[in-house]
């Protein structure tokens, strides 16, 4: 049997990992975007786990939610990626420091 | 299953937030008809659906305090007040914004319609009653906010800064959502009320591990220290009509989901999150205010200084009190409504082609326009929380609260950020009143006579509240009564 | 009764509007009118109400004229104490403002000079002047008026605030833009003693409200609190100190006091009005209305006397290196609030007060005198370029000599009641301190006779220093400046023989000064009528003191004007020392604004350096500017940077509130 | 046990690819990666009674949003040369900051503290899975429950659609569009103009662009 730490564990370091993609790369804004999936993939995984091993339907409703939030906004984030990329013609993380202090 | 015992809910309770859905897609019809070049119909269906909804707002809910949408959705005295502020900001938005983006040619009508989905989203997180629909409410708010910032295409600073509130914005989203997902496991509802029930009783350290991510989350809705980064990036890219909105509006939504996510649904533990709150509180004032003083762009320094001001609300919600949340939220109301008019007059200020964006260009203002240099006087000298200014009132009231909690040091500590936030805010007041312009005279003040009109109705307001502030403060404590 | 009240405060506030917004309408003759006979009108009910306190039966009022709001507990509100004490504020507070007004009619009547043609203030700053001083009177009247210190403090910042607006009112002069600065960030300073001391009275004695606070603390004098590190505290001493600290800002005590010279920046009449006759002395009234507080703190009550004697001695001799002449007054205005403060803390509240109506009259009476010689001379103040102006102003010349006779304190002038009520209290006094005390006053009057008199010599006798162009138009001032001279200078002769024995020693206060048993060093002096108290004086030193104190001054000015100069090149140390006042303005500059002087010359010069700026780009608050600039750094603009900040925030409470607190 | 060997293989390959999905130099290789990190997450999800939602997350997010992802990585024509220029130069703070991060987190969700048997009573419990498949239940609760979230998340919806037209739609100068609506509102009289032609003055003339007839 899968204990419930397990999967809870699983989440946990996806989202680490999903964290570290955000501020390790320093080079491709499309892969802050893939992180952010993962991120949210690493709390589906929670709410799933406790739905099971709760027996409670809510976690998996707020999981179908989760999805369609995050179609969303990789929908807008992709937008704004487009923009940025035609107006200044790089998606480069370092790039971006136009802003500063 | 709950598939036979459905009944329907009470949709009369929900009408502002129906009658805002209603209002934002006839201003998605009006305006892909009338081929108006300014969009004019488009701005009036908007602004008059804003003033109906806020009317709305108070017939339907006030002195209720009641859910409905099975617990999803709750309609109390908190949620009037908040969803008032909220409306009348987006139109103050709205108003102060038309010349400028005209001007720019950024005068379209989805900024109109992004704006009330926005102004949507935060009405749903001040009436959410439940950690999904919180969520959601959120997420309405903020995609509706980061395709805003990103609005002025072609400019570099905007896609940039719509990037960077996009990315941290998302990542702090799935922090909050971490937090939600412990909180659920710790408790096995969505439902604040059986949230609250449950964590009274459970064992703590699935809550308090919840607790962290999701005091995160909020705070980075606030931009308190550490989760502040964006803040004045966001601030100085998008252009300062959507900045205004930012600003004001999403600041009082987020007290909003404070209060509803940590200070009603965990207020069971208000001794774990009390120091949380403190510390970003102390963080804010310290960072907010010392970096403000270097600023030379007016929008970066109202960023900053913004921080300060979010940590005197967070020092309000540290008491956990009544009176603390009341104070909280009469500090987020009016420091909104006080910004909104900085806000504006910058916009005044600016005019095609050219931001006045510098301290620089508002050296005497007075000789320009004495009217608004007199605006701007008071504003700044609210800010700084000078007696006889509703500014003061304001930290007064948070001051207190902190004091009754015992947090003695606190409140010493938030006194001396308020004196340091003196300087730079009587410096523009300097710039305005002491300092000859420069050579070519500095920018002068264009503006439509609405819009003229209604940014000194704003001061008016602000200069009244300082005045007669009895009022606001008995409904904002009334809200938590 | 309340009406009275309200139309003595209110009075003024509509001529400020009036005059304020409607200036240019009005005109300038309309704008004085109307200022002028408003705060007439305060100063008539004022007197009444006075003499009902003094011959009649008019008893203490105390009540709320408007509620603001309830919060906690605590109510906010506007209401009315009208004693004694207050009775006498409110009649030097409109008297001298009215006098102000009518000579500010011929100070300020080539006002246009001092303006830009182009400046869009240069039209009706005449009458926003007007509209400055009636809007004081009103804050003034407010601040003396109050039963509760809510009013108090808004009163505090608004007579704060028009000060600030008045010394910056040339605002085109960088110097006068720095002066206002200045006074404005001192203040600050004070406020937040201020500030923390109400916050102090409230969380410990639950109430705003004067009476309920001082019953308070004879309920529980002995209440303790802890501040840092554990050590408890009385709580009356610390709230009295922070109230005192506040006082010292207003007040102008050291180290507080750099603003107080450079305010005299401002136009003369406001230099007589706010920064010698009345706001300056709201500090002192601030701690006599506090006496029931401040009696029942040892501490703090010595800790005042301490202050005020070094800042009575210390800068009346700062006052003798000054060429400028209203900065020899205004340092005698120093020095003279230093004794009120003495007096004070040597539980002589009375002497205190009493000593701060004098000197309201014939301080004013020197502002306005000096105000005259500087109109004559076209707006130049350098005493080096003055000099044999008796036989031109012959007016203000005999005005000024009453007013300096009152200053030192000679017998049967007002002044000399009041300083010898102060000394003699001093004397008698038995709290920590007051042998030094004692002493600092003491060698006060010979430095206060010396300077004066210096001022009075170089001004109007010897030679005639001025260039040739001034001198061929010299000639007495107008009618508008020299009358209010004469009145200023009655009272400056008679009132210390009318009324010392009532006020000072017949315990005319009544309740509204509160000297516990023990305290009373005024009580101890004993008082047997005026004649026998001025006869006492020449069995004490004070007089010769003074008497040698002009001596001196008549040596060295009239007889060897040379010495002075010899006497400077001899004594380079102390007389450097003394011309920098002591270094407090280079310390502060030092301390908080960056390269002290170069600042000071740079914003005299260029003008277009922020303070600000200076305070923290260049500044030694340096580690302010850097702290800010590392932070700034730490704003990156790389979304990585920002995207790690924030997981180092959710690491720390994670770690702190997980793990490290369980 | 079959479980527990399944759900320790899919989870080490889903370790892997979401690794290697912060780690790819190649955005596309990245975007592989996900697709590859989402099959194995519907695998486990299915595997904890899920079935539902992992089919969705294979149809929806490997269906739709992975095919905009890679769609929008190749649209940008973007400089592979210089993204490959190197991961990260400052690893050595940052990995230890995320391991931190990890490590606390699995000393909360791993130590055993979170007992399966403490977890709190479902408040929505879910019928047997022998009698009411997955889909049906939740479909049950979405229209029902939760019918306000469900509408919210449309509206979400369509404030992603409108974001994303503003954003990115241009129109483009010079550029030929077909006007399926213009084509269709046409009328016999714009295109076809009948000419006398005896004098041979005139000649027929048919197809005349749009743009001459101001009348349209």
């Amino acid at each position: 049997m899968i204990e419930l730490s397990e999967f809870l564990v699983l989440g946990a370091i996806l989202f680490s990992l999903g964290m570290a993609g955000i501020f390790l790369n320093r080079k491709n804004a499309i892969v802050l975007l893939m992180s952010i999936e993962l991120i949210l993939l690493a709390v589906n995984f929670n709410f799933i786990a406790f739905s099971t091993f709760m027996g409670d339907l809510a976690g998996q409703v707020f999981v179908f939610f989760i999805l369609t939030v995050a179609a969303a906004e990789s929908a807008i984030g992709l937008a704004i990626l487009v923009t940025l990329f035609r107006s200044s013609d790089s998606i480069d993380v370092a790039d971006l420091d136009t802003m500063k202090g | 299953m709950t598939t036979d015992a459905f009944e329907i809910p009470n949709l009369t309770l929900a009408l502002p937030e129906i009658w805002m859905l209603g209002v934002a897609c006839l201003v998605l019809v009006v305006d892909l008809f009338s081929g108006d070049r300014d969009h004019t119909p488009a701005y009036w269906v908007a602004q008059l659906g804003l003033l109906s909804a806020a009317l709305i707002t108070v017939q339907a809910q006030w002195g209720l305090d009641v859910t409905t949408f099975d617990g999803n959705y709750v309609a109390d005295a908190m949620a009037v007040v908040l969803k008032v502020t909220v409306l009348l900001l987006t139109f103050l938005a709205f108003a102060y914004s038309r010349d400028y983006l005209r001007e720019r040619g950024m005068l379209r009508g989805e900024f109109y319609l992004l704006s009330l989905f926005s102004t949507l989203g935060m009405m749903v997180i001040i009436s959410a009653h439940s950690l999904l629909v919180l969520y959601l409410g959120v997420e309405l708010m903020s995609l509706s906010l980061y395709a805003l910032v990103a609005m002025r295409r072609g400019s570099p600073a905007a896609s940039e800064a719509a990037m960077k509130y996009f990315v941290l914005g998302a990542l702090a989203s799935g922090m909050l959502l971490y937090g939600m997902s412990m909180l659920y496991g710790a408790t096995g509802s969505l439902d604040l009320a059986a949230i609250t029930d449950v964590a009274a009783a459970e064992s703590r350290l699935l809550l308090v591990f919840g607790l962290v991510f999701t005091v995160v989350g909020v705070a980075f809705k606030f931009g308190a220290v550490p989760f502040h980064m964006w803040v004045p990036d966001v601030y100085q890219g998008a252009p300062t009509a959507v900045t205004l909105f930012i600003a004001t509006a999403s600041k009082v939504a987020a007290v909003g989901l404070f209060i509803r996510l940590i200070g009603e649904g965990l207020e069971p533990l208000h001794g774990d999150w009390q120091n949380m709150v403190l510390l970003l509180a102390v963080a804010s004032i310290l960072i907010g205010n010392t970096v403000a003083l270097v600023q030379t762009n007016i929008k970066r320094m109202l960023a900053y200084s913004t921080f300060n001001h979010i940590g005197f609300i967070f020092l309000g919600f540290v008491a956990g009190s009544a009176e603390g949340y009341g104070a909280s939220m009469f500090y987020a109301v009016t420091y909104s409504f006080t910004v909104a008019a900085a806000f504006g007059v910058i916009m005044l200020l600016s005019r095609q082609g050219f931001e006045a964006e510098n301290l620089e260009d508002f050296k005497g203002l007075n000789e320009r326009s004495p009217l608004f240099a007199l605006v701007m006087l008071l504003l700044m000298v609210s800010l700084t929380g000078i007696p006889g200014t509703v500014g003061f009132y304001a930290k007064w009231l948070v001051i207190r609260s902190v004091v009754d909690a015992g947090v003695m040091w606190a409140a010493v500590f938030a006194v001396i950020g308020a004196v340091v936030g003196a300087f730079y805010y009587l410096r523009v007041v300097r710039l305005c009143y002491f300092d000859q312009p420069e050579a070519e005279g500095g920018p002068q003040p264009s503006g439509s006579g609405g819009f003229r009109f209604v940014l000194a109705a704003n001061g008016l307001s602000v200069l009244l509240l300082g005045l007669f502030p009895g009022a606001l403060v008995a409904v904002c404590m009334a809200a938590f009564g | 009764m309340e009406t009275l009240y309200l139309v003595i405060v209110l009075a003024p506030l509509i001529g400020a509007i009036v005059a304020g917004l409607f200036g240019s309408q009005l005109g300038r003759v309309g704008a004085h009118r109307v200022t002028i006979a408003l705060v007439g009108l305060s100063t008539l009910l004022s007197v009444y109400v006075l003499t009902g306190f003094m011959w009649g039966d008019r008893t203490t009022f105390d009540g709320t004229v408007y509620t603001w709001m309830v919060a906690g507990g605590i109510e906010f509100e506007v209401g009315f104490l009208v004693d004694e004490l207050t009775a006498m504020m409110m009649a030097v507070v409109t008297f001298v403002s009215l006098m102000v007004h009518i000579y500010t009619i011929g100070y300020m009547a080539d006002e246009d000079h001092n303006w830009p043609e182009t400046s869009r203030l240069r039209p009706n700053a005449y009458q926003r002047f007007f509209a400055y001083i009636s809007l004081f009177t009103f804050s003034m009247l407010m601040l003396v008026m109050a039963n509760n210190f809510l009013q108090l403090f808004f009163a505090w910042e608004a007579v704060g605030l028009v000060s600030y607006l008045l010394i910056g009112f040339w605002m085109n002069r960088p110097s006068a833009v720095f002066a206002n600065l200045k006074a404005f960030l001192v203040n600050r300073v004070g406020d937040f003693g201020f500030l923390l001391g109400i916050a102090t009275v409230v969380m410990y004695f639950g109430s705003l409200h004067y009476g309920d606070v001082f019953n308070a603390v004879a309920v529980r004098p002995d209440q303790t609190m802890s501040i840092l590190g554990g050590a408890e505290w009385q709580v009356v001493t610390v709230a009295a100190i922070l109230l005192f600290i506040g006082a010292m800002g207003k007040s102008a005590q050291v180290p507080l006091h750099v603003w107080l010279p450079d305010s005299m920046e401002g136009p003369t009449p406001i230099s007589a009005l706010i920064h010698a006759a009345t706001m300056v002395t709201a500090g002192i009234f601030l701690v006599a209305r506090m006496s029931p507080l401040f009696e029942y703190s040892e501490a703090a009550l010595a800790f005042v006397l301490v202050i005020g004697a070094i800042t009575a001695l210390l800068m009346g001799l700062v006052g003798l290196v000054q060429q400028d002449i209203k900065r020899v007054v205004a340092y005698s205005t120093l020095s003279q609030l230093g004794y009120m403060v003495v007096a004070l803390g040597a539980s002589a509240y009375a002497a205190g007060v009493y000593h701060l109506m004098t000197h309201a009259f014939f301080k004013a009476l020197l502002f306005l005198g000096a105000g005259s010689v500087i109109i004559a001379l076209h707006h130049k103040q350098d005493m080096r370029e003055m000099g044999g102006l008796k036989k031109y102003m012959p007016v203000t010349y005999w005005t000024m000599l009453i007013g300096t006779l009152a200053l030192i304190g000679f017998p049967g002038f007002s002044g000399f009641f009041s300083k010898d009520a102060i000394i003699e209290a001093v004397h008698h006094s038995d709290r920590i301190g007051a042998g030094f005390a004692y002493w600092c006053v003491l060698l006060g009057v010979f430095v206060t006779a010396l300077y004066s008199f210096r001022l009075l010599f170089l001004v109007f006798h010897g030679e005639e220093r001025m260039d040739h162009h001034t001198r061929e138009h010299l000639h007495e001032s107008p009618k508008v400046v020299t009358v209010p001279l004469i009145l200023l200078a009655i009272p400056s002769v008679l009132i210390g023989l009318l009324t010392v024995g009532p006020m000072v020693f017949g315990g005319w206060f009544g309740d509204s000064i509160l000297v516990r048993s023990g305290h009373d060093a005024l009580g101890a002096i004993g008082f047997h009528g005026v004649g026998e108290f001025t006869l006492h004086a020449f069995k004490t030193p004070a007089i010769y003191l003074a008497a040698a104190g002009f001596a001196v001054a008549w040596y060295l000015y009239i007889r060897r004007p040379d010495l002075p100069a010899q006497l400077q090149q001899r004594l380079q140390t102390p007389y450097r020392i003394l011309e920098n006042k002591y270094g407090f303005d280079d310390l502060y500059l030092n301390v908080f604004a960056a390269g002290g002087r170069g600042l000071g010359t740079l914003l005299w010069r260029g003008g277009d350096v922020r303070l600000i700026d200076g305070l923290v780009v260049n500044g030694t608050a340096r580690t302010v500017g850097r702290v800010a600039a590392v932070l700034r750094h730490g704003q990156t603009g790389y979304l990585y940077h920002y995207a790690f900040v924030m997981i180092i925030g959710l690491l720390v409470l994670l770690t702190w509130f997980m793990f490290a607190l369980r | 046990m079959i479980e527990q060997i399944l759900f320790y293989v899919f989870a080490a390959v889903l370790i892997f690819a979401a690794t290697m999905v912060i780690t790819a130099r190649n955005p596309v290789h990245a975007a592989l990666f996900l697709v590859l990190a989402f099959f194995n997450s519907a695998v486990l999800w299915i595997i904890a009674g899920a079935e539902f939602l992992g089919i969705v997350l294979v149809l929806v997010y490997v269906g739709a949003v992975m095919v905009l992802f890679l769609f929008v990585v190749m649209m940008l024509d973007i400089n592979l040369a210089r993204l490959r220029e190197g991961f990260v130069r400052h690893l050595y703070i940052g990995v230890p900051v995320a391991a931190l991060i990890v490590v606390q987190m699995i000393l909360v969700l791993g130590s055993g503290a979170v007992d399966p048997g403490a977890l709190p009573d479902a408040t929505l419990p879910i019928p047997d899975p022998a009698e009411t498949g997955n889909t049906t239940v939740l479909g049950g609760v979405l229209y029902t429950v939760y019918v306000y979230p469900f509408e919210l998340a449309a509206v979400i919806l369509l404030v992603a659609i409108i974001a994303s037209i503003m954003l990115t739609l241009r129109r483009r100068e010079g550029v030929k569009h077909q006007d399926v609506a213009q084509q269709v509102r046409v009328r016999k009289e714009d295109r076809l103009r009948m000419a006398r032609s005896f004098g041979g003055s005139g000649s027929t003339s048919t197809g005349r662009n749009d743009n001459e007839h101001p009348d349209r």
